[in-house]
């Protein structure tokens, strides 16, 4: 018959959440950051039209991939949380961590991008299909970690929480998609959809390609430190077991009579 | 439920070292208990010691974070499904529908367990929650009568192992004794019964078996 | 409960809360007045009639979600009150089959709403129903309506068992449901050919609200066991 | 409790809806977002952005009533969960003591609510503030809270008795609600000078709402007794 | 509460011919009660007697359709504010809130009926909710501590007029004796106390004298 042993967490080695891997990762990450702002503000050219602003697009852009990238990380854990026969508690944490840094990174790509709107379209905000679709999924994700925040055991937030995860990731291909669903289904041209089409040279798209590198190097550091902060905090809660099981113990006359 | 693997094995709930967390509490600290069919154990403890929490356990209705037991011969932790449909169970809370009667309540749940109305018929009069309160809503009855009508579901449900928390709060003199000769009879047709209650000696009577539980910990005590 | 068959314990459900909705005529007293008062209140928020008749159709969407969230929390108190949802769990009754009983239950509530928001709207926003878009308006209002049941049942049933259940449904479903209400509002244009669209417009949309609709509906009968469990 | 002063009595009530509040964190975790929803929700039913900023403020204060809404629901559901409402009532504590004191939670909630919707609205819907507007604009929202927060009160003490609590509240909140929401959509489209208004078309409105406040200030002090009776 | 005018009369609950409907229900169909200052009166009888119903009626929380009756020496339908504020009840559920620690509510008590701090800490330590538990969110509490926060909350409102409905219920042993001479001792300082209880051997013991609920009405038994 299945034996509950706790669901052991190896402890890193060392204190603290770094290793190698991730102090590798992070000055790569820095590196690459800083090659961002050499390209995104030096080298790469101001655009025709829309001038030295295009370059939030190297912020923008890759903020937006990658908290999808992040979103669809929470999804996958989420189903192997639930479909795996073990219904790992560690894939939960992943879940948890990488949706909490999608969030950071969607709010990224709003405020850039209403900073983009107010100088391109002198508006912070247009009720266009994308914008829209994008601050619900915002929202759908705060929601997300709202049901996290429950209160109840580990495997209740887990399994709660992987639900949701699978259900909200679907309203990404909706944002994807959504400038050419309105396009297509909707007969006013929406305001992205003449707005997008920045005629990207090169040395732009290089930019581009840099900036979604450096994220992609950030993401990856920050899942894994916060990964493992999470598992930190719910090793520190079986430490805590360890000496309320046998505080509990004790009691009988302590607390009662 | 006789398709449950019980009828090979004796032991009905058989569990070591269980420790059930609640809200970072330990509200189980290792609780062993093992019940064979046909018996009537009486959880006695003081307030918090953790009654509730291992009814709940031994019904599959909370995880254990340590520890493994098996109940109705099925795994507690990979086949609560099967022991839940096994088990009745009364817990603080009636689970009834206040808006409906007691009749329609009833009703409800032969349809869940697939009981004729025959048997709910004579699960209402059990319990005595027959004739003029049978179409009273839950919601005007009062306290006692609610607990008769949780326990005239329970009765429809045909359990084949009841776990019934302080199952006889709320009930009169009257009412006491009818639970008492239900629960034995239950128990003569192969069923087994897990109670808790505060009234020592009245609960002796009826229990074959007590045992005391302390600071989430099951201490064997006399039967 | 291996005998029972898992369309009797929908049924069982369904008739139930049917019975429960009967009884405490809320559906008549409270949830009904409550859609037209605020379909009303955009009347006013907005109060210029020319546009009223332009966006009328997103108005009845807004205002058949709105009404959801109401009868959802209505509905999954009436479960957590008295701890008989957890009585179901608990007694290891089938989570989908409950789940499909509820669903159902919401679907008929809703139709009983829209059928009634339409009125209200062909009366307070002047909206002109043409024949050739009834079809289209119809089968849009069917396939809405059981996505939207889905996800309010999911996600009551999330919320039945937590303490801040009266704000967290809201923040919910609403998102999620948000596509419906987009979906919808375009199909419902077509349908009253709004601002000029034309029928054939509708059809697309038609078709995102019904995967919406399976996508959902299969999610929940999978996911409501979960969801409610401990 | 004669011996207890009644303002001590308000103040204890208001602290202890103040402490819940911030350990069940559901303010920022759930409301707020929820009534941020709304606005999106609202702007993309009409999403026709020339008329935005145009129905912008009559928006704002329907997103604020049906977080109050949200909000009342909440607060009372704590009251009334294990029967504490009825504890007090039964301990002869003086009811409108009572009445403020939850009065008084409620405006603060709504106080931050209206804070960030304006804000999001100035983002969202493209609103500019006047700097001579703000006067009116202050007092207006100070006016109106207090109002909408009575009536809130008012009827979440109403509600906390029965059953069908969930759909009766907003049913009952909103139509007695809806003048403040036309006082002060009206108000703050002066003070925004949306549409062309003057600040002076404001200040009459503004004087309405202050009727309104305190008639239903002096209302509940007095009414809340006898509603929570049995 | 030594300003009540009972100083005066003897008889604290002195009622007459109570008629009580419910729903349209006759919870009480002519009751009547005299109970003078310092007694511990037990009310017995079967489920849906109507001992609940009398009890609140006592409370000033039910308006009786007909009979009159004198409760603290006031009018039970003039002066209901009067009596209430001297009437401590505890009913079927405890009316604490969840989200607030057994201290928090203990305070916010505090607060409502002008006890300091003191009494606070010894009426939680009568109960015996202090220590561990006081920091505790009542919500994550055992029924029968709830239990035990609720009568501490009585304790802090020290009423003149006890009125208990199945105080017992979920106190362990240790508990009911703690609630017993609680009960006794508030008697001596010149309280009064209504209680019902199914538990007849127990509660026999505790009070001075026991009146039986039948049908709506009730008979005088032997104390
Ligand atoms: C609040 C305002 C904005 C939001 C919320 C927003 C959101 C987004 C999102 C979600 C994407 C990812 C699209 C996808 O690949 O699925 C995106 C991409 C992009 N956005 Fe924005 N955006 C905003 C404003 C702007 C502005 C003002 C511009 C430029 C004038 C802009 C230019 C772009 C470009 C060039 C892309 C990449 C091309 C593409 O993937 O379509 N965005 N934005
Ligand atoms: N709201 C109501 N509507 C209609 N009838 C009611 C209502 N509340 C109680 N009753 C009826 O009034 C009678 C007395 O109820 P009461 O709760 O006083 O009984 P009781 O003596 O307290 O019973 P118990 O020992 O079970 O607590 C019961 O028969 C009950 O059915
Ligand atoms: N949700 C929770 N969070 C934290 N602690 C909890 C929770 N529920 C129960 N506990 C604690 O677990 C312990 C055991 O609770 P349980 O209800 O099992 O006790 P019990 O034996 O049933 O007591 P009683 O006789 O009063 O019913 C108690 O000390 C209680 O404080
Ligand atoms: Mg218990
Ligand atoms: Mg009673």
């Amino acid at each position: 018959m299945t034996t509950i042993t706790p669901q052991t967490i190896q402890a890193p080695r060392h204190r603290g959440t770094g290793t190698r891997a991730t102090r590798v990762v992070g000055i790569a990450t820095i590196i690459m950051i800083g090659w961002l702002a050499v390209f995104g503000l030096v080298i790469s050219p101001a655009d025709r039209d829309q001038g030295d602003s295009v370059r939030i697009m190297y912020v923008h852009v890759p903020s937006v991939w990658l908290a999808y990238l992040a979103f669809i990380v929470t999804a996958v854990c989420s189903a192997i949380h639930l479909i795996g026969k073990r219904h790992s508690l560690g894939v939960d944490r992943v879940a948890g961590a990488s949706a909490e840094i999608g969030v950071v990174f969607m709010a990224v790509t709003l405020v850039t991008g209403m900073l983009w709107g107010r100088i391109t379209w002198g508006v912070y905000w247009q009720w266009d299909a994308r914008l829209t679709t994008t601050a619900l999924l915002f929202v759908s994700y705060i929601g997300y970690l709202a049901v996290r925040g429950l209160e109840g055991t580990r495997e209740q937030r887990a399994r709660r929480s992987a639900v949701i995860g699978l259900l909200v990731v679907l309203e990404i291909p909706l944002v994807h998609w959504s400038v050419r669903l309105w396009r297509s289904l909707h007969q006013e041209a929406t305001v992205l959809g003449t707005d997008l089409d920045v005629s990207l040279d090169g040395l732009m798209l290089f930019s581009l390609f840099v900036g979604v590198v450096a994220f992609t190097l950030l993401f990856i550091w920050l899942v894994l430190h916060r990964s493992r902060t999470l598992t930190m905090i719910d090793l520190s809660g079986d430490r805590d077991l360890d000496a309320a099981l046998a505080s509990r113990r004790a009691e009988g006359g302590a607390d009662r009579v | 439920m006789n398709s449950s693997p019980t009828s090979a094995t004796e032991s009905v709930i058989d569990i070591q070292g269980l420790v059930v967390v609640l809200g970072g509490y330990p509200a189980l600290a290792g609780a062993d208990l093992c019940v064979a069919r046909g018996e009537i154990v009486l959880l006695s403890g003081p307030n918090g010691a953790g009654k509730t929490t291992l009814l709940r356990a031994c019904a599959g209705m909370v995880r254990p974070v340590r520890g493994s037991g098996q109940v109705l011969g099925f795994d507690l932790i990979a086949e609560r499904e099967a022991i839940r449909s096994g088990v009745g169970m009364v817990g603080h809370r009636n689970g009834l529908y206040t808006d409906l009667t007691v009749e329609e309540n009833l009703r409800f749940w032969g349809a869940m367990s697939g009981a004729d109305s025959d048997e709910v018929a004579a699960a209402a009069s059990a319990m005595e929650v027959d004739g003029r309160l049978a179409s009273v809503p839950v919601g005007r009855l009062s306290a006692g009568q609610r607990r008769r009508t949780a326990l005239a579901v329970l009765v429809v449900r045909r359990a084949s192992l009841w776990l019934l928390d302080e199952p006889h709060t709320g009930l009169d003199a009257a009412g006491r004794d009818q639970l008492d000769d239900l629960l034995r009879r239950a128990t003569l047709s192969g069923a087994t019964v897990l109670f808790s209650s505060h009234e020592a000696d009245r609960a002796a009577r009826l229990a074959t078996r007590s045992v005391r539980v302390e600071a989430g910990r099951v201490e064997v005590g006399d039967g | 409960m291996a005998e029972v068959s898992r369309f009797s314990v929908s049924w069982a459900v369904l008739m139930k809360d049917l019975r429960i909705e009967r009884r405490s005529r809320v559906m008549i007293n409270q949830i009904i007045p409550f859609s037209a008062l605020v379909m009303v209140l955009f009347a006013f928020a907005l109060d210029a009639t020319n546009i009223l008749t332009r966006v009328a159709p997103g108005l009845i969407w807004l205002a058949v979600l709105f009404s959801m969230i109401v009868i959802v929390q209505r509905g999954f108190a009436v479960e957590s009150s008295d701890g008989a949802l957890e009585a179901l769990q608990a007694a290891g009754v089938d989570p989908s089959a409950v789940f499909w009983g509820k669903w159902a239950a919401l679907v008929v509530q809703l139709t009983v709403i829209e059928v009634l928001l339409v009125g209200a709207a062909v009366l307070l926003y002047g909206v002109e129903i043409r024949a050739i878009g009834l079809v289209l308006l119809v089968t849009t209002a069917i396939s809405a309506t059981c996505g939207l049941a889905a996800v309010g049942t999911i996600y009551g049933g999330l919320a039945a068992g937590v303490s801040g259940r009266e704000t967290l449904l809201p923040l919910l479903v609403l998102p999620v449901a948000s596509p419906v209400l987009i979906g919808a509002t375009r199909a419902v244009e077509a349908a009253l050919g709004t601002g000029g669209t034309t029928i054939s417009e509708g059809w697309p949309w038609l078709g995102l609200l019904s995967v919406f609709a399976v996508t959902f509906g299969v999610a929940g009968s999978f996911a409501f066991g979960p969801l409610i469990e401990e």
